[in-house]
């Protein structure tokens, strides 16, 4: 039960804000800061849980049926400290509908990651699209992105629906997200496991079904990108996990060289096209593309090392780039301007700002004994133990790259002279400070301690 | 079955209906004036109670003599509803031409 | 075989289509007797109750079997599952009269929809060729003056087209009928394939020319084309009624013709003209919504691309497909008339809610009807928290199952498509408000704004309780 | 034979704390800035003294010997199997820990002079107290996952202090190139840790060094991967660009982390791993040369520079070649005698020179010093002395470690390095000398203005221009002096510890650290060598004070000067075109392709594509829409063709069924 009501309270919440007048934006996100913080006990406490409730019994077996452990333990309490750190760093001039859809979004995942039901799996997914989208037609410049991020996700998310109805017929039941012992086999298999394929490299992104996200990730509100870049992003690499490496062992590694490709072309285009960009929030979300791309090949590579390593950089890479984004969107607030071109010299005058983007920056660039540094370490080691000799070489390229854009984005915005043409505003104020605070910690902690997550988050 | 109740081929009964029917569906096709496709309609119709009728013979089933009353019944609706629409939609029109009427398109 | 004498007739069996038709008459008179002002809701009133009552009698016979009326009339769940849906469809189309139509009409209007339902429970029991045919022809006829009920010139022009066309293909489906009794000696669907010349080429041809009538009722591509402009002229309730209660009632006796006429062993050839219609209707309809500017036509188009999903259901004629296509096309009629109800509320008696531009930025206006009407677009289109979403699934799972796995990708490919449409209005109606003046927006009575939440709370429901009427497929024999 | 049971295992807190300290003064430094003012400072240079005492109190846990294993262990927490970290405090680490803390205190101390009233004082020391928490990591750590760890984090702090003045573009430009160069040297790292992991298992030092036969022909790209780390941290070709720029920083920085240091790391490394580099000649060729290369191309470059910050970075990157080039050819004992006395004339040297800086408000071109002798007597003979032992003048610390260097190359077969050490030693003291007289003898040329001395490319020479930091104030001398007068005694006196060849208490100290070998005899013998080095290095002089030495008044030396730099060799100004190379080679490529992708392939292709899609989505939707004409008769048709169809259909099939 308390995993239902861990779904619910979001939604609930979220659905209840509507009922406030559009002006009470102060109360909404004292409501909303309440009702994350309370599911972030609830992970806490939730954890092992298992609840479930016959749903379908034809044509095949499908079950309300949720379930908190390992991976999705981890992801959960991930996303609901991001968004406890979104909404917190919304500032006053959040508007209501934000905070009720970013409830929204965290009800769904939460939904996606509980959903031990490949259907309710398929139900959230395509759920959890909604309040991005919503939120991004709300804004009338960013309409063509919203267009953009619904109709790529939304094509995915048909070939899942797909994919689950074979996988149901098949099999004859849903109901099998962390079970042992599941194997599909047969001619229709391989098809199967290309439509859940396609909708999580859709979600992911991998090169080339990425362009949907330099654009999402650059219109959408901070808060709320900072909870896609750090948990949705990660939709498609759980499913790899839980449904492609669980149910289709030997599909995936008949067909890993494509996904191998695939992976190693994000990893260094994205990387590089992070080189190129003047938009600091674009900046990030092509080193996300870099970044996602590794843990597809350590998916991919089949090595236990490679996989925890995996486990631990999936958390790790949320937490930074969230944020990151958050704190972008603070200096975006205070200068109105995402644009290298604009900014610059800002450490003078704000140097607690200038530390919150260097402890992200240097996080992201894989800074050792932070958290992006140990899931970067074990990733490659895996690959290589994995004797992928080519791939491993190929992983390491993107950390100097990373080096290269992350301290370029950093110091466009936060060294050089001072640019007269900035306003000037308060340093980090203690609110953004707090929204902070958890994800730095965690970053420290994963980075040195990662041993409690290592041996719980992939079995 | 039994084709000697028929004083002519069975053949020959199906093929006139056919010709009937394919008349009105040309009528329908080609000719313009709204009440020269009614008439049309009514000849398809009529086709299709031609053969009711047949089979009916040729069955001793009077349920198709029923059906063929039916239709006729209905075709008389048919046609009174036809006509008043055909009057209203052309009440102000000069010429009166199924072509003109092309307001809803796409 | 026709009934002899000594059959006595069982007016349980139509007791629900004699309410209706007390009803159709009784509403006249009352319009005659109301008061100007009145008439509009005492026509409704009336109508409504009429309709309830049908439907609280229609429940009681689920459990009942057998024929009346020699076998013209078939009783049982099947049946009784059909005529509530139009009964349904039939409720929520009388509602839609509160705002659109002008009040002097909505009288005669009433009582025309209540003849034309009758024709349409007469369909969902249509046990012989002979009740099949008056039933359409008596939901027809009626649709006929329906669609010519506003002074628009379009709604003239739409009667017209459907008179026509509709006459049309009846004609097509006489013939058919003709051929089918040809075939079999017998007008009862059960011993159709029975006959001397069961075997001959007139039952496949006749078979022929029947579909081509029940496609045509269906708005199956490629026999849609009358469905754009006569749901675009016709009057919006006359419209959501069409758009459902034509679609069950020919889904009805095609389930029938499907499952008791034909026997089991049929080959598939027989049939898969129909799923490749099924497969043509999902892309032509869901194409032809892309650039469409009002929603009557678009919702035209809407329903040809449904039609087709219906259809995946039945491929394989499986007991299960057709449980599924009963749930879709339950959750169907539901958003439908939801999408209308929404249009309605947002129309008066010229239907300002049939265009599309009306939309534009109606959230800011209307957060409530935006909200709900993008909850019934998402469902169109097949997306969650709603019966669309699992219906989906359903019909996927089935033609998945029945090695129809073509049909199934078509269906992606067309719900892909149509998501374009859909979210074409989302958009609108979460625009900013532009400068322009928007013209006022009536004020929709409380019944219409209730029976949008009904709606919507279905919906949802329906996604997590997928109430499919079990062991049917006895009931169709 | 020695094996490699690394340290006695048990909990030191003398060890832990040692370590922690100055993370906990940079972290109160850097949190408690505003508030803490000066007194930062002085929080610092205690953290670190208190630092420094502690490492001595520890000694003898260092030098413990417990059935072969050698020092102290203390295990920390274990990632997963193989990723087990702890601390390790042996001999070699024990050296580092020494001149980390205590060289680093001395410089501290001199920084809250330098630094007075600098905007962020505070950060400075937090940055500098993190850079000696992040060296002692990198010394004191167990396995090379946790050494990577100190070696990126050395790295992190060397980014902040080099663009500690990040107003001024071109040292935010020289931070980011350093940090990017070193990551460069962290990911050869990784790779070794990889290869380590798939052949042994474990990152440990032990595990490791116990099975070096375990790598077989893997074992020199072990070594490669290593050096390339150690390369491109201690500024050896063709990874050293980023030293000479790194001088952007203020000066007790580049005293401590680029001269006393952070740069030695690389000799560390190799020092530890001595296991296996002996197991690897390729690798000792291979490091041996690289090194040697180095301390002559630095020499070289040293000669040609104005910058006096930058004549020292050149000799430091020479004098690391020496190290590198000790360590790498076997003669660990040298090489890390080397670092240890370098450590204190470099400093020296540098702090010499940030005192001069100092007192002409930041000009850093020796062109435009000059006669300061009399100035600042103290600056003078500190920089003498540093200058004489750097050049080897027997007695002095110098001396020893370079002899022992040269002479170990010799000693394990490796003639031609004898000969690059030598020639070097001669250019070496060339360019010290050059920087000695330029400075302090003959007239002062601060007043002439910069076009008349040639300055007409000051970037090239490194001058600082737009003085973003001119608003230092001028503390009490002593703050500054004091430290540079400590150094001096080691300067002086330091090399003695290896007097006396093997039975020296250098020696007999890392005994059990570095498997003593016997080697055969050198043709030439040590005293022959150091007989050879200083007359190279006389030679060296003579030419310096011919040049520069009797330059006249303040016109003919400035006219000289200006003839020189105009006629300066091309090569040598551009440093033999290893930037440029450099950004030929990986710089632009690299931002090419990111345009490529992120202009081209991106909007207008993979997007392209996407936008065809829904554009024949489109125009299908057309094609419908003009089927629907509105004309009855079209859909008559439309209906009756579909029905011809139909009927055609079953007719045939019904037929031929």
């Amino acid at each position: 039960m308390m995993l239902l009501a861990l779904v619910l309270v979001p939604l609930i919440v979220g659905t209840l804000l509507f009922a406030l007048p559009a002006a009470a934006q102060t109360l909404s996100r004292v409501i909303g800061v309440v009702a994350s913080l309370a599911t972030v006990v609830l992970v806490l406490a939730a954890r092992g849980d298992d609840w479930s409730v016959r749903w379908l019994s034809r044509p095949f077996t499908a079950a309300f049926h949720l379930g908190l452990s390992g991976l999705s333990f981890w992801l959960a309490l991930l996303l609901t400290v991001v968004t406890l750190s979104a909404i917190v760093a919304c500032n006053a001039s959040a508007r209501r509908d934000l905070i009720a859809q970013l409830l929204f979004l965290e009800g769904t995942m939460l939904g996606l990651f509980l959903a031990r039901d490949l259907l309710l799996f398929a139900l959230f997914w395509d759920a959890m699209l909604l309040p991005v989208f919503f939120t991004l037609l709300a804004r009338a410049s960013h309409v063509t992105t919203a267009w953009r991020y619904f109709l790529y996700n939304f094509a995915g998310g048909l070939a899942l629906l797909l994919a689950t109805a074979a996988f149901g017929v098949l099999f004859g039941s849903t109901d099998v997200i962390g079970q042992a012992g599941v194997h599909v086999i047969g001619a229709w298999a391989p098809w199967i496991l290309g439509g859940f394929a396609l909708a999580f490299l859709v979600k992911t992104p991998v090169f080339p079904l990425h362009t949907w996200m330099p654009l999402t990730y650059a219109d959408t509100p901070p808060a709320m990108v900072a909870v896609v870049s750090a948990v949705q992003s990660k939709a498609g690499l759980y499913g790899f996990i839980v449904i492609g490496l669980a149910f289709f062992p030997d599909y995936m590694k008949a067909y890993a060289g494509i996904f191998l490709v695939l992976g190693a072309i994000s990893l260094i285009y994205g990387a590089l096209a992070a080189l190129a960009q003047s938009d600091t929030k674009r900046i990030v979300a092509y080193s996300s593309l870099s970044h996602l791309g590794l843990i597809l090949i350590a998916i991919f590579s089949f090595n236990t090392i490679a996989l925890q390593g995996a486990g631990l950089y999936l958390i790790a890479h949320g937490i930074f780039s969230a944020a990151l984004f958050l704190v972008l969107g603070f200096v975006e607030e205070r200068e109105e301007t995402r644009s290298l071109t604009h900014l610059g010299g800002l450490g003078a005058l704000n140097p607690r700002l200038a530390g919150a983007l260097c402890i992200a920056a240097l996080a992201a660039l894989g800074l050792p004994g932070l958290a992006g540094f140990a899931g970067e370490l074990l990733i490659i080691t895996g690959i290589f133990q994995s004797g992928l000799l080519w791939a491993a070489l190929l992983a390491l390229i993107p950390i100097v790259l990373a080096a290269a854009y992350m301290l370029r984005l950093f110091q466009g915005v936060m060294n050089g002279p001072q640019r007269s043409d900035l306003p000037i505003r308060a340093d980090l104020s203690w609110r953004e400070g707090i929204a902070l605070a958890p994800l730095v910690l965690a970053l420290l902690a994963l980075g040195t301690i990662p041993g409690a997550l290592l041996q719980t988050v992939i079995k | 079955m039994d084709l000697t109740v028929l004083p002519v081929a069975l053949g020959d009964y199906i093929g006139l209906s056919l010709v009937i029917f394919f008349i009105g569906v040309a009528g329908i096709a080609l000719r313009r004036n709204p009440l020269i496709v009614l008439m049309s309609i009514e000849l398809m119709w009529n086709a299709a109670n031609l053969l009711f009728i047949t089979f009916a013979r040729v069955y001793m089933n009077n349920a198709g003599h029923i059906f063929a009353f039916l239709v006729i019944t209905v075709a008389a609706a048919e046609a009174a509803i036809g006509l008043a629409i055909v009057v209203v939609v052309f009440r102000n029109a000069k010429n009166v031409d199924v072509d003109d009427v092309r307001i809803l398109r796409g | 075989m026709i009934a002899n004498p000594t059959t006595q007739v069982d007016w349980n069996g139509i007791a629900p289509i004699i309410t209706i038709a007390v009803t159709a008459l009784v509403v006249p008179f009352a319009d005659l007797f109301a008061r100007t002002h009145a008439k509009r809701w005492v026509a409704i009133l009336i109508g409504g109750l009429g309709t309830l009552l049908a439907a609280g009698l229609c429940a009681q016979q689920y459990g009942s079997t057998g024929t009346v009326f020699g076998g013209a009339f078939a009783l049982g769940g099947f049946t009784v599952v059909f005529e509530e849906i139009v009964l349904l469809a039939l409720f929520g189309s009388l509602l839609l009269f509160a705002t659109t139509m002008q009040e002097r009409r909505v009288g005669g209007s009433v009582a025309l929809m209540l003849w034309s339902a009758c024709g349409a429970l007469l369909m969902a029991g249509a046990s012989n060729l002979m009740t099949v045919f008056l039933g359409i022809e008596l939901l027809s006829l009626a649709l006929y003056c329906l669609c010519g009920m506003n002074d628009r010139p379009a709604s003239r022009e739409s009667a017209l087209k459907y008179l026509v066309l509709s006459s049309t293909a009846s004609g097509f489906m006489l013939l058919g009928m003709a051929l089918l009794f040809g075939a079999s000696g017998s007008v009862a669907l059960s011993s159709l394939t029975l006959g001397g010349l069961a075997t001959s080429s007139f039952l496949w041809s006749g078979s022929a020319l029947f579909f081509v009538g029940l496609a045509f009722k269906m708005s199956l591509a490629p026999f849609h084309a009358w469905s754009p402009d006569v749901y675009e002229g016709a009057p919006m309730p006359v419209t959501a009624f069409m758009s459902v209660a034509t679609k069950a009632a020919t889904l009805a006796v095609l389930a029938r013709f499907l499952y008791a006429a034909l026997p089991t062993g049929m080959s598939s050839a027989f049939l898969l003209p129909i799923w490749i219609l099924a497969g043509l209707s999902m892309l032509v309809g869901n194409l032809g919504m892309l650039a469409q500017t009002d929603l009557k036509r678009l919702l035209a188009y809407s329903g040809v691309a449904q039609a087709g999903y219906l259809l995946v259901a039945l491929a394989g004629t499986t007991a299960l497909g057709l449980r599924y296509a009963i749930y879709y096309l339950v959750a169907y009629a539901i958003m439908n008339l939801g999408a209308f109800s929404v249009a309605a509320a947002l129309s008066d008696e010229k239907e300002a809610g049939s265009a599309l531009s009306a939309y534009h930025a109606l959230a800011s206006r209307r957060p409530y009807l935006a909200a709900m009407m993008s909850l019934f677009l998402l469902a169109l289109a097949g997306l969650p928290p709603t019966a669309g979403f699992l219906g989906k699934i359903l019909l996927l799972s089935t033609g998945v199952a029945t090695g129809y796995w073509w049909l199934a990708v078509l269906l992606i490919l067309g719900t892909a498509i149509s998501l374009f449409a859909y979210a074409k209005i989302i958009r609108a109606m979460y625009a900013r408000p532009d400068g322009k003046a928007q013209p006022e927006l009536p004020v929709a009575p409380w019944p219409a704004m209730i029976s949008i939440a009904l709606y919507g709370i279905a919906l949802v429901v329906m996604t997590f309780y997928p109430l499919t009427p079990s062991n049917i497929v006895p009931f169709v024999r | 034979m020695i094996h490699h049971v690394m340290g006695v295992d048990g909990t030191y807190p003398l060890l832990l704390t040692l370590w922690l300290l100055p993370l906990l003064g940079g972290v109160l430094c850097w949190a408690f800035g505003p508030q803490l003012k000066t007194a930062a400072g002085w929080l610092a240079s205690g953290a670190l003294l208190a630092s420094f005492v502690l490492t001595i109190v520890a000694w003898p846990t260092a030098t413990q010997n417990l059935n072969g294993a050698v020092g102290a262990h203390q295990a920390l927490v274990s990632w997963m199997p193989g990723f087990d970290f702890g601390l390790l405090f042996d001999p070699l680490s024990l050296i580092w820990t020494c001149i980390i803390t205590g060289v680093g205190f001395l410089i501290h101390l001199y920084s809250i002079g330098y630094m007075h009233g600098d905007r962020a004082f505070a950060r400075f020391f937090a940055f500098l107290n993190f850079f000696v928490f992040a060296m002692l990591t990198l010394v004191l750590s167990d396995n090379f996952a946790g050494l990577l760890i100190g070696w990126g984090l050395v790295g992190l702090a060397s980014y902040f202090l080099i663009g500690f003045w990040f107003e001024k573009p071109s040292a935010v430009a020289a931070a980011r190139k350093a940090f990017v160069i070193n990551v460069v040297g962290d990911i050869a790292i990784m790779m070794a840790i990889f290869i380590m992991i798939a052949k042994v298992g474990s990152v440990g030092y032990g595990d490791v060094f116990s099975h070096v036969a375990a790598f077989g022909p893997t074992l020199f790209a072990v070594c490669v991967c290593l050096f390339i780390g150690a390369a491109a941290k201690s500024a050896q070709l063709p990874l050293h660009t980023w030293l000479p720029d790194a001088m952007e920083g203020p000066t007790p920085v580049s005293a401590l982390i680029h001269a006393a240091t952070m740069v030695t790391a690389g000799v560390y490394l190799i020092a530890r791993c001595a296991p296996l580099w002996n197991a690897s000649p390729d690798a000792q060729l291979l490091v041996g040369t690289v090194g040697g290369l180095t301390a002559l191309v630095g020499a070289i470059l040293g000669t040609a520079q104005w910058d006096i910050k930058r004549i020292l970075a050149y000799s430091t990157m020479s004098q690391i070649g020496y190290m590198i080039m000790g360590v790498g050819v076997g003669a660990y004992e040298g090489g890390v005698a080397h670092f240890f006395t370098h450590a204190f004339f470099k400093a020296q040297l540098f702090l010499g020179s940030g005192i001069v800086i100092h007192a002409l408000a930041n000009e850093q071109d020796v062109r435009r010093m000059g006669g300061l002798r009399k100035k600042l007597p103290f600056a003078f003979f500190a920089m003498l002395i540093g200058v004489l032992a750097i050049c080897g003048l027997p007695g002095l610390s110098g001396s020893f470690s370079k002899d022992a260097v040269i002479q170990g190359a010799l000693e394990h077969g490796h003639p031609w390095l004898y000969v690059v050490g030598v020639v070097t030693a001669g250019i070496t003291a060339y360019y010290m000398f050059r920087m000695l007289f330029l400075t302090f003898t003959g007239a002062h040329r601060g007043e002439i203005d910069p076009s008349h001395l040639g300055m007409r490319h000051p970037e090239l020479v490194g001058t600082p221009h737009g003085d973003s930091h001119s608003e230092h104030h001028h503390a009490p001398a002593w703050l500054m002096n004091v430290p540079v007068a400590i150094l001096i005694v080691p300067t002086i006196a330091a090399g003695w510890l290896l007097f006396g060849g093997g039975a020296s208490w250098w020696a007999t100290f890392f005994a059990t650290t570095f498997a003593p070998e016997t080697l055969p005899a050198a043709p030439i013998s040590e005293m022959a060598t150091t007989g050879i080095v200083l007359l190279i290095v006389a030679l060296g002089f003579l030419v310096a004070y011919l040049r520069y030495g009797r330059m006249g008044d303040a016109k003919a030396a400035a006219e000289k000067l200006r003839m020189e730099t105009v006629h300066a060799f091309p090569a040598l100004t551009n440093a033999f075109y290893f930037d440029a190379a450099l950004d030929a080679l990986f710089v632009r490529p690299a931002a090419w392709l990111g345009a490529l992708s992120a202009q081209i392939l991106d909007p207008h292709i993979i997007d392209g594509a996407v936008r065809e899609i829904v554009h024949l989505a489109r125009s299908l939707g057309n094609g419908v829409r003009a089927v629907q004409s509105g004309l009855l008769r079209a859909y008559v048709l439309l209906v009756v063709g579909g029905a011809v169809v139909f009927i055609a259909y079953y007719t045939l099939i019904g037929v031929h069924r």
